[in-house]
């Protein structure tokens, strides 16, 4: 292993923005991106990821190869939150426990996204599926931490179950804001295509520096989350850092186990890795009000992100180019 | 000009719909919503972050007639003890269009 | 502190010139404007869409002393019957600065 | 003709990011863009268009043609708005009719826009003061309209003049933010034509991209005002459709008398077929606050430019093709 | 519902923290902001202009007991003294979560 | 002198847009830029400039030359208001005079950048320490005001002390978000010039594009403030002219005197010029509340500002010009 690989992801840009970001809320700087440009960038960013996948999609059309990968990062959607709940348990109530489970099998957008730029700079190919997979990885884990809060408090002695509106529930899983639009981005490029050139120019270029910008709000963001964490005690600290490990370690060898490319492998290894801060949390304020958003955001947000953006990719990218030759 | 109860709530903006269709289920046939609001309370400040809606307040104002008022209220309390937030009560008169 | 009328305004947003002008005109000093607010009332949801600044609130708030009250809330309603819109109005302390 | 333009229209990627936006809205996603990003996506879309027509107009100077074309602009922005009173007077009240005529009058600068690109996609050129006519046809029709209003109510019975603030109403009509933004853009751009190339990135490579994000917004919206147009009734309704085609294909038979090539003809149609929903709904809520804006902002956003995006280009382009051949 | 004061300032947003800070120190333990308000006063207008926070207003909110208003709102005046703004006191009821 | 570079200056599209948003204001339309916007046009530019001119930095390494530079600029910075506040204490109250002082100590981004774009049309080359020039003047002003403002309340017969709270006032200076970003950037970009290409198209392509935009949006934010002038007096008026031409000029001859190039001397003499309007007017707004903010804002936003970009700029090129040869 080659630990300068670790220390040139450090002197990357979007990192060092990141970096950036926390060090403004560390000195109390007044340095602020306004809310509606936090939610442009993110648009910018989702649009384009999911129109140049769709663009790769529809070119390459689609295999057998790609649905057995999509079918395994959705089983790891799936599961990642049944073990996560068994572990967290212990240490926290029930939907706690569930809300800290759904976010772990969710999927971060942003850490996708800098582990696709990760892999351009390293000039490293991957399938424009893998978008697809990112966008069918956000939702299933919010239905089975559910779930998993409802069959837990029925065990409780009271014998009172909790009622859930699924229909709500599904809606805010399956048709959230950014789901639509990495979706619907993804099958418009797939079916244009054609003359993506028109395009391309916009989605291509900017991208790089939309996301500096936007690492430098993910930033200031993360280190204001961070001080919540007093309430997440150190087991929970330690969670965040062990499950990205693990579950990266697990998308690996699955990747390795169906047999994808290094690209491919290292986005599923970040897939399964990284933890939700957007879709998940939202669901989980409606669906389990009682859960503490205390706990769930700053995890995800402020330990289980800068880990996978700073070290994670860069040592899961380590591990993969062991194993793969 | 109608005396009426002016009721002002402070809550997270991802309750918005559910309170207001309680309370509209109660009585309340109109009201106001303030956007991007802060706050501090008992458990801690709230400035949201842009990115997601989470930790961010809405404030809505509804002017109820005397009758509805006590069914309104009754609404907004039960929607409150799941999610937290406030709700001032003062007296208004309303001058109609 | 001096005790005032508390008016509270909420009209759409293309109105808001006008219904100050007049408020102005009536002998309202002061006042102050919230804007990007949302609402439902009689003719149905105001949300507006960024785009146009049609169907959006305004809600004004001027603190009037009680000498002027009647001749703003007159201006008020006068504008208020072309373009809708609701006014609350309340008692209030003003502490001056 | 050939009916594959349609479809071909419609698998082009502004006009399925179109539809996008109304099936957001319609499995009621909580997908949204932030009011001051439309603004600034619209703001981006006059300032280009602006001054790549005003570098052209710069280029080539103002011609004895050019001048006939904005005339018979300026001349079909004034008359339609009085075939338009006529006819749906028959339904409405006086104020529903004029601020109806109005809207039709006008003109709706993102279908304008969306037929620049249609353009371009074909290799088909247009001339720059095409741009130059779309920013004069924005507010004769309001002014007309404030007089069909002001005529109407004299004629009936009780005498009393409905009284206009003339000044007001010029000034809402023509000092417009869009207009201004618009006009100033194509001045500057005619000014600034000799080196407009330090400009030129700017303006032309992320237009189609952010078409698309603004049509995705478009979406958004005339998919939420088709629900007001329960108030309007059907003959609105078509109307709303009925009023496009015959004011574009009147456009195009003075395209044609005028001596236009077919890039122009097509943009002269679009100008001629769409109605406003920004300057007309704003002018009218100040002058004629009885006109109700659930019947004209709906007609005109939720149908007309629908229709004119997804149906109406790829037609008049038919029409076009067949008459100039 | 428990009687309380009901305290509505409006000030400049720069010296939003200052005022805050002021308040809590009296014993205020909650407030809620509105931020992106415009306004008239003695002092002219004050739009802003999304460049600099300057001459943007912000309005604050905060329900206090009778017993510590007193003490908050002598802080208010205190900090109203060098930076100008206006405090709207009236009464009201909490409802409690 | 060839009077011609101020027309050919006035006959710049960023000049342009300027004027363009001041008749707007003059003409009261409702043309306007949303608050966010106007944050993130100046973010891109603030992120822009400093990137690139840390690449450029990076590249060169730091010199003694550069570091001789460095000194010129922070001292002209801490002199400035002493001068200044000197002269304009016969006008008005002691804390107007100080944050007037600081006001002009400190610098103006725009007008900077205004003069990047200028340098870059005429293929003038200037040194990416000038950037760094740029952040370390914002602040040393504030401080010397602040210091003046308490020198000069302490001879005030009434004995009283001004108290100073100057952690808050230090952090404030220092520590803003304009002049973090700003330092954040030149650091990232001297540390990653190696693969400076990947963000390359997204600060460089866009750049005076956004310029046009900012100044649009400068322009309606000057001409607004211009009419809280009728309380400045024309003496101050006058002040406000004539400060930017004499520093300007002292900083050409720093510049020639310590061996900088044209380029250089240019963006010397605008740094010097300049006007603060977003770091001073905050922190003395905050420090001292009691100086009036319908007199140093309008003076710098209304007259300084549009005075540099519009004349100053050419003019002070020309006397370099006439100068250096
Ligand atoms: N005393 C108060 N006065 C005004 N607003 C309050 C007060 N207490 C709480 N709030 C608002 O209500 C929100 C929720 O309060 P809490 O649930 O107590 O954290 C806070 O974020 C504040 O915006
Ligand atoms: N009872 C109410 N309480 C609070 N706000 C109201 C109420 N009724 C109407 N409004 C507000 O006033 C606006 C105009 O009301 P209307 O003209 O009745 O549709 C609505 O969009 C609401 O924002
Ligand atoms: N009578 C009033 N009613 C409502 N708001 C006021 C009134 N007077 C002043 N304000 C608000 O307080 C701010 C500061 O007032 P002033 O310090 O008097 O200029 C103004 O910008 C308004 O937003
Ligand atoms: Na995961
Ligand atoms: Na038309
Ligand atoms: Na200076």
């Amino acid at each position: 292993m080659d630990p300068s690989l670790i220390l040139s992801n450090l002197l990357n840009a979007p990192v060092l923005f990141f970096a950036l970001g926390a060090v403004a809320v560390w000195v109390r700087s007044d340095l602020d991106i306004p809310g509606p440009i936090s939610k442009f960038l993110s648009l910018y960013l989702l649009f384009s990821i999911g129109y140049k996948g769709g663009v790769e999609l529809g070119e390459g059309g689609i295999t057998i190869a790609i649905l057995t990968a999509l079918s395994a990062c959705v089983l790891m959607a799936s599961l990642t939150p049944i073990w996560s709940f068994a572990i967290v348990r212990r240490w926290v109530s029930v939907p706690d426990a569930a809300a800290i489970a759904a976010t772990y099998g969710s999927i971060s957008a942003v850490t996708f996204i800098t582990a696709v730029s990760f892999l351009t700079q390293r000039d490293l190919e991957y399938g424009g599926y893998m978008v697809a997979a990112m966008a069918i990885m956000e939702s299933p884990a919010i239905v089975v931490g559910i779930i998993l809060a409802r069959i837990a408090s029925r065990d409780a002695a009271t014998g009172k179950k909790a009622s859930i509106d699924w229909s709500k529930l599904l809606h805010e899983a399956f048709l959230n804001g950014a789901v639509l639009l990495l979706l619907g981005s993804l099958i418009i490029g797939s079916l244009t295509h054609e003359d993506a050139e028109s395009l391309a120019p916009f989605v291509k270029q900017p991208f790089n520096g939309v996301l500096c910008l936007f690492l430098l709000d993910m930033g200031l963001i993360a280190a204001r989350r961070l001080g919540d964490l007093r309430s997440a005690g150190w087991r929970l600290v330690i969670f965040a850092m062990l499950a990205a490990v693990a579950h990266a370690v697990i998308g690996i060898a699955l990747a390795r186990l169906i047999g994808l490319g290094r690209g491919d492998a290292l986005l599923m290894a970040v897939l399964c890795g990284s933890a939700s801060y957007i879709a998940v949390p939202a669901a989980m304020r409606l669906s389990l009000p009682k859960a503490n958003p205390g706990l769930f955001v700053p995890m995800s947000l402020g330990i289980t992100f800068p880990f996978n953006v700073i070290i994670g990719i860069p040592v899961y990218m380590m591990i993969i180019d062991a194993w793969w030759t | 000009m109608e005396s009426v109860k002016r009721l002002e709530i402070v809550i997270e903006s991802v309750y918005l719909r559910t309170i207001v269709a309680a309370m509209k289920d109660a009585g309340a046939t109109g009201y106001t919503v303030m956007h991007d609001i802060t706050g501090t309370g008992d458990r801690g400040e709230r400035r949201g972050d842009g990115l997601t809606d989470l930790s961010r307040n809405v404030i809505i104002i509804a002017a109820v007639p005397h009758e509805t008022a006590d069914a309104v209220l009754d609404a907004v309390q039960t929607v409150m003890k799941d999610t937290g937030g406030i709700c001032l009560v003062s007296d208004a008169q309303w001058l109609r269009h």
